[in-house]
């Protein structure tokens, strides 16, 4: 669902993408990379003390809040800034909504060597200042795009254009499981090792599966990342979804029962959207769960019952991360404290070990909690 | 061949004055037009087409409600509907086909539904006498395009222009912004289509000096003018005028 | 040098740590949650683009910026938290400068359930607003400081007054490796991790041992726990200090030039002081590095020419960060940019493979950043 | 036995006012008085004393002036110097007790300056007739207590109350703040420091209300009155005005 022009890109990117992964010199470079620059593997952390508090057994946290640039978002974006270093591109262009992705795609550039440049809504420049200052101190060029709400779905809009226009030279490091082929698969690939290290571990240190697997869903990277390798298990998987402060359309980002299949962005998906086919604004506290679409492969996996999604409020997301500071000592993102809201339903819906996906550090939310918790 | 293929959008400056801007066009000699459906999201346009689109969506320019205002329009050339696929899937393709049988709208240019995502959508449209047009980009090759053309077929010679030709994306970008292409690789594109095929073509994306669209007509191609005409129209410039400026 | 009130909880503090070193049990589980809870080990980074840029052949990053909470100052404070916990104590007091430490402290409290109270200038609590929302949301009390500069030397003051008010329930978390013995050898003790991982990583990574390793040191922590696991190797060693923006006294904090042999804190060492014995003013960019001592074991070190002491300038500091930033995709904090600084300098000395202690990530020093480089 | 123990700062209110509080305080029957040597980092003092050094080194009350300022002066109580160590060992022994010489300072309280730092420097002033008075605080237990009074010896009954008296610290924490000690814990301490040690005890941190200072007498020891009598002179009380209404 591209237009013309970034047909061939695409198509020269999937083959590029496939030779990648086959090829055990990129394989390698990339495994380097992840563990000397990103800090992987990250830790699961055992997390008795909020179990406890929650009525868990047992509670593991996937750090990907301890990754370099403190998001899960550095995964794809050093290994797609790798495979673009591979096919000869020496420019990336990026979107950002939050600006942790566009934070991990600029780091990855100054690490490769890349000219990156990076497109953010003026609305998400504007409350997320601090990471538009990480970005330019990597030397990338940060655009504003005005249009719209300014925000995430524009900031697509405008890298996809940016793209078109200079596809020759040019590499597009999407950041979430989402756009045409073969980004969501390529993006699920990428971050799969989230869930891959999380069952190794939770193995080595629990000696047993846990009874369920959550993460965070916004276009789906995260979620996919961590639940995707346990899809062969027989335990529970959820997605939690942004259910912002109300259920009309344009108060959430809950795309499974908000949503209608539709196409945005170079894919068919759950997607908000009014009657017209014109694309829903939506609403979230959380800038990185607030895509109007669900990722396509995440959807799939929705609707064929291999993953439940839930739903979790600005409100419930609030306390969540209150919870995990105060019983932990560790600060999630607010994509992150999505999925630990539901914990308390967990426990009462009989599950008693949890594998949680900590998708990021909350750092970049700490003036929304600021004003929202009266710290 | 057509001398001019221009792009408006519908709804902008507004749905009401659709009807009479049609029949100028037609009685200035314009066979085909393009027409946008004014989406939320045009991936493909630039600042000039994506502004136009939310002025018209923030005047009620719908889906339906355009395609209602074109229901029975006489006085117009044959429109080409340039639209993102979205509306249109979430209309279906029966009610979509019901509905433009009303309308003078002969073929569609969906700039996001490359050939193979939704066959059968597309048959059942082509099957009503909708085809939609292939897009040639600089990126397509001349082996792909030999594919699409073969796989959006020209209906034939007794098939008006709006239903034949093939669009030729003049640059890589999109719709409007930047200076004048570089026309000499726009060239060798149209002369190499031109060897493989005998299909009309019309050539977009950038042009707006009458310069040229003349260079573009030489080449024996239709040259596509629209972000330039829909700033002007928005303006207040008469159709009329604007064309004596483009034409000479 | 303490308070006689002080004096016996020194002592048994003192015992409690030796016993504690003593005791497997003790080490299974602080090494337990520094791999699971703080993510140890950190990386060690090559940086090969950098290197290049100044000339050297090799450049080694230890990348404790890493670490949960984002700096080496959480080894310390997690450790010395496990140890109150076993000693029975309920409560933790600790000062805190730019609030990495005091972050730390709040985050090793949180997660073991400790009470905790920190004591923090008021004008690093205004300059590190974000690091005083961290703790907040930790649960921790910050006790703002009026006192004098409103610095790190006072909010010390203030914890070792509070302690000696609480002694009996509460143990003092000192971030530093200075204050009354037992703390800097603690603190070091607690630090060395930093050296003993980053030796066997580069020996692992090139094959052999750097020619220089190189450090920032405030009261020292950060620099003998690099430093100190190299002593006994045929390498140069040193350690940074802020020059701050000017020769004359009150206008940096380097004190092995600038101080002379004097009592802070109850530690004797190299003190920034006047004529009268009174503790001097000092200026630095870095948060971190501006306490007006040397921490004593580090002082001995380079008095004994085991490590050789040098000097960065703000301004040289401001430069180094930018290099890191576009060179190699990691914002440094303003601390590890002055050890970024003298790089040249090992360069022209002839040093060509540096092993470089990347104390903490620069997010806290954002704003600095962004408005000294004018981003 | 002393009835009071008080305690100034030097340099506030003024250094210029200091001889002539000092001849009051003797003519007022005052033997002995401990006087405050301003410091940067006063760690051991509450807030009122830290103000107080704080404006004290501000209006220049430098170690050097304070000293020259007590040179000379006969119309004095015996003076103990309160002091942190730094600014003592920047002046260095041997001048520091030239100087001392000329002053009515008797003996010095060193206030982190434990026996075993620095035996050298603290047994060149103990030589020259400039004891370190010992400190006890509730963190002490009795062994300790008994090493620390052997360690810093009782001059003997030809000595004055200065030069002799072991320091008793009330409760925990710093100088001045909190409300009143409870008593009790300090009375069982005294009791048993008078029965291993027959020297003169002043008990000070926190005592301000005159039944405070009566309960402490009543113990057979010296109350010591610092933060009450610092913030009434600094307010322009008169000690003799503020000492009636302690001693009643």
């Amino acid at each position: 669902y591209a237009p013309e022009t970034l047909m061939q890109p695409l198509l020269d990117l999937e083959e590029a993408f496939r030779k990648a992964l086959d090829d055990s010199s990129f394989q390698a470079e990339l495994k380097s990379e992840l563990r000397h620059f990103v800090g992987r593997p990250t830790p699961l952390t055992s997390a008795p003390r909020l179990a406890a508090k929650l009525g868990l057994r047992d509670l593991y946290l996937k750090r990907e809040d301890l990754t370099h640039t403190g998001a899960h978002k550095i995964n794809n974006a050093l290994a797609q800034a790798l495979l673009a270093r591979r096919m000869g591109k020496t420019q990336i262009i990026a979107e950002t909504g939050a600006g942790q992705h566009g934070v991990a795609a600029a780091a990855a550039c100054a690490r490769l060597g890349l000219r990156c440049t990076v497109y953010m809504g003026v609305v998400d420049m504007a409350r997320q200042a601090p990471n538009v200052a990480r970005m330019r101190l990597f030397g990338t060029e940060v655009v504003p795009v005005e249009a719209g709400q300014g925000t995430l779905k524009e900031a697509v809009n405008e890298a996809l254009r940016a793209w078109a226009a200079r596809c020759d030279k040019a590499h597009y490091i999407l950041g979430s499981a989402l756009g045409p082929h073969p980004f969501p698969t390529m993006v699920r690939t990428f971050q799969t090792v989230i869930g891959e290290e999380a069952r190794a571990q939770v193995l080595e240190q629990a000696g047993a599966l846990p009874d369920s697997v959550i993460a965070c869903a916004g276009g789906g990277s995260n979620g996919l990342g961590l639940l995707v390798p346990f899809l062969g298990d027989a335990l529970h998987r959820f997605a939690v979804e942004a259910g912002g402060h109300g259920p009309a359309l344009g108060e959430h980002a809950a795309r499974l029962d908000g949503g209608r299949m539709g196409v945005l962005h170079g894919c068919k998906t759950l997607l908000l959207q009014d009657e017209h086919g014109h694309t829903a604004e939506t609403a979230s506290i959380s800038a990185g769960l607030d895509y109007p679409a669900l990722g396509p492969e995440l959807a799939a996996l929705a609707l064929d019952e291999k993953i439940e999604v839930l739903r979790a409020s600005d409100d419930q997301a609030l306390e969540a991360a209150k919870w995990l500071c105060e019983s932990e000592g560790i600060l999630p993102a607010l994509e992150s404290s999505h999925a630990l809201a539901l914990l308390p339903e967990l426990a009462k819906r009989g599950f008693t070990t949890v594998l949680l996906g900590l998708s990021g550090r909350g750092d970049k939310d700490l003036s929304t909690y600021q004003s929202k918790l009266g710290i | 061949m057509n001398k001019l293929l221009p792009f408006i959008m519908a709804g902008d400056p507004s749905l009401e004055s659709l009807p009479r801007l049609l029949a100028e066009a037609k009685a200035l000699g314009i066979e085909a037009l393009e027409i946008g459906l004014p989406h939320s999201d045009p991936i493909a346009d630039g600042p000039v087409l994506q502004a136009a689109a939310h002025r018209a969506i923030q005047r009620g320019a719908t889906p339906l409600r355009v395609v209602e205002t074109l229901a029975g329009l006489t006085e117009s050339p044959d429109l080409i509907l340039f639209t993102y696929l979205n509306p249109l899937l979430q209309i279906g393709a029966e009610r979509l086909i019901g509905l433009l049988r009303l309308t003078p709208v002969k073929a569609l240019l969906v700039v996001d539904l490359p050939d193979s995502e939704e066959p059968e959508f597309e048959a059942r449209l082509r099957a009503a006498g909708y085809p939609i047009i292939p897009l040639l980009s600089p990126t397509t090759d001349l082996d792909r395009a030999k594919g699409l053309l073969e796989r959006r077929p020209d209906p034939g010679g007794d098939h008006p222009f709006a239903q034949r030709f093939a669009y030729v994306v003049a640059r890589l970008g999109v719709t409007g912004t930047g200076g004048a292409p570089d026309l000499a690789p726009v060239r060798e594109r149209v002369a190499a289509l031109q060897s493989i095929s005998d299909r009309p073509l019309a050539v977009g994306f950038g042009l707006s000096d009458p310069q040229a669209l003349a260079e573009v007509r030489a080449m024996g191609a239709t040259p596509v003018i629209g972000s330039a005409l829909v700033q002007a129209l928005a303006a207040g410039v008469a159709l009329e005028t604007f064309l004596h400026t483009r034409l000479g």
